[in-house]
């Protein structure tokens, strides 16, 4: 029963690497490419940390994928701004 | 060999297939910085993959070696950022 | 009889991205491209150890080879004139001939490697690593092959990048620091530099029983000082000169001490004494840590920090021997 | 013999053979040393392939073991060859 509620969030959480890339590939501008990037990934891993919690069920586990999603949410972000304001600093020269 | 385990395999590969989509923008470009946003979704990719095979492989450490990759890519984020920037 | 499929599905998908971004590091013309290629190959490639049962080399590579190397090339790329990040390959029929050859060898090593792999099982050393390892004083048996049954080699190894960073050291003065960083850049190095050394930390201490150890503790270390020279700390956090020549050399002496001692009590040359092995093991791998640490961090400076060469003596004149 | 094994020590062979013409074809330091970098990681791969036991397996520790040295041998060798580099554009500006 733990299982299937886990699987459902890891698969949620793969569909939404799944529309980040498709987003990364498809979308028209970098900036709306960066904005479907932060979105999706940083959900998709948030997802798929918690089903992964769930199906393992340890609490030192749960609490490592916690962490390591917390990492990456925060590098991603800073990462992103920073990427951007690279590219607008080069757009204005 | 459980479903939930071979759900699990089967996500990793569908994940690995995501992953070389975004890695499409990374041959396409065009600027730079296309180019490092598929290395940050390569990253992030990177670790769910570690994550994911973490209890495929039965390999408890391989936490621990996503987490490495996620502190590390924000290095690896922070020196590509940069070189650009001192060059104003 | 699925799952099997599913591996191999894996299995090729994660070699068909590695050969793709490799091949994508290697080809021209842009050097910025390559660098970012080649970054994003390190990544990889940390997976696929990973995925062979390779916990410590994943460890290692996700520090050196997406980070550190990465973070290396990046600094280097910074000092080519512009008009040098461009790389043409040559092509023609020099280029066809090489290509043409590669692709022999490449045969010829797939053709060799198949029929060795194979042969009639040899004797494996990993059965005797396994057996030798409850004496060995740790439960890792990646630490205990380079800590103990082959301790002699890590100690030559260390040997190795201290005459590396020598050479670094020789060549010029370190490369022109960063300026100080934005607020944005500042405020990632504020979390992420403690982070980094605190998992170093842990590396060294788990590197005892799991994964983890002094090679991958001591590029968590350098990874630190690379964030601090990238948002404009000068020496990227290390400490004076005459400390640093300490850091440096800390690696061998703990080695060499422990050796002579081993020697001194009739043993052979770093044979540990019984119940003595976890503790001496412990000891020689932080001092190589911080070793390797400052050997990275220097490599990564690209030269003599300010200080290294005393008041005018030849630091002043950079240029060497003859320029007629 | 594992499909994984096969895989995998091809896959270095394959990087080797990629990372070798790229040193020879590319004409700057830095081209060449990524190439190098490449070539070397192509090794490594061999190396780790051929340790690899099977599922649920222990690996051999002793490839392991060098490969990590490898590793780490392979980025402060990296350093030294871009100094080297840049004293020699040093020189030749002179």
């Amino acid at each position: 029963m733990s299982d299937l509620l886990g699987i459902l969030f890891v698969l949620t959480g793969i569909a939404f690497f799944a529309a980040g890339s498709i987003g990364v590939l498809r979308l028209p501008d970098l900036h709306s490419r960066l904005h479907a990037l932060t979105k999706a990934d940083n959900l998709g891993l948030g997802l798929l940390c918690a089903g992964l919690a769930i199906i393992d069920g340890g609490a030192l586990n749960a609490v490592k994928l916690f962490l390591v999603w917390v990492l990456v949410l925060a590098a991603s972000a800073t990462a992103a701004h920073l990427i951007a304001q690279q590219a607008l600093r080069q757009a204005d020269k | 060999m459980t479903t939930t385990t071979q759900i699990l395999l089967a996500s990793t590969a569908l994940l690995l297939l995501t992953l070389g989509m975004g890695l499409a923008r990374a041959m396409i470009g065009p600027s730079l910085q296309d180019r490092m946003l598929s290395v940050q979704l390569l990253g992030t990719g990177g670790v769910a993959v570690l994550l994911l095979l973490s209890p495929l492989l039965a390999i408890p450490a391989l936490v621990d070696v996503a987490l490495v990759l996620a502190l590390l890519a924000a290095v690896a984020a922070a020196a590509l950022t940069r070189r650009e920037v001192d060059d104003v | 009889m699925m799952a099997v499929q599913l591996w191999q599905l894996l299995d090729l998908l994660l070699a068909g991205l590695t050969l793709g971004l490799g091949w994508a590091a290697v080809s021209g013309p842009d050097l910025r491209r390559s660098v970012v290629f080649f970054i994003a190959f390190g990544l990889l490639v940390a997976v696929v150890w990973a995925r062979l049962r390779a916990p410590d080399l994943a460890l290692a590579e996700a520090a050196i080879g997406a980070g550190l190397s990465g973070a290396l090339l990046l600094s280097a790329l910074r000092d080519e004139p512009d008009a040098e990040t461009s790389d043409d390959v040559r092509g023609g029929p020099v280029a066809a001939l090489v290509s043409l050859a590669g692709l022999a060898l490449a045969a010829a090593f797939a053709w060799v490697m198949i029929h060795t792999l194979g042969a009639a099982d040899p004797v494996r050393l990993a059965d005797q690593i396994t057996a030798q390892l409850p004496n060995s004083g740790v439960g890792n048996p990646v630490t205990a092959v380079l800590l103990n049954f082959r301790a002699y080699d890590t100690l030559l190894e260390l040997a190795v990048l201290l005459a590396a960073v020598l050479g670094i050291l020789a060549l010029g003065p370190a490369r022109t620091p960063y300026r100080a960083a934005g607020p944005l850049l500042d405020g990632l190095i504020r979390w992420l530099v403690p982070l980094l050394i605190l998992t170093a930390g842990y590396l060294l201490w788990a590197g005892a029983h799991a994964p983890g150890g002094a090679f991958q503790a001591g590029a968590m270390l350098a990874a630190a000082a690379v964030m601090l020279r990238l948002g404009g700390h000068t020496i990227a956090g290390l400490p004076r000169p005459p400390m640093q020549r300490i850091l440096l050399t800390a690696g061998i002496a703990a080695f060499v001490l422990v050796g002579v001692i081993t020697t001194g009590l009739g043993l052979a040359f770093l044979q540990y004494p019984g119940g003595w092995s976890g503790g001496l093991i412990l000891l020689i791998e932080a001092a190589a840590t911080l070793a390797i640490a400052t050997t990275l961090a220097l490599a990564y400076i690209g030269g003599r920090p300010a200080g290294w060469v005393s008041e005018g003596s030849a630091d002043t004149t950079t240029k060497i021997g003859g320029r007629d | 013999m594992l499909f994984a094994e096969i895989t995998y020590a091809l896959t270095g062979i394959g990087l080797f053979a990629l990372g070798l013409r790229g040193a020879l074809l590319r004409r700057s330091l830095l081209g060449r040393i990524i190439a190098i970098n490449v070539c070397g990681a192509g090794v490594f791969m061999l190396f780790v392939a051929i340790a690899y036991r099977g599922p649920g397996q222990a690996p051999d520790a002793l490839p392991h073991a060098l490969v990590l040295t490898g590793i780490v041998v392979a980025v402060s060798a990296t350093a030294l060859a871009l100094a080297l580099g840049r004293r020699l554009r040093d020189s030749d500006h002179e």
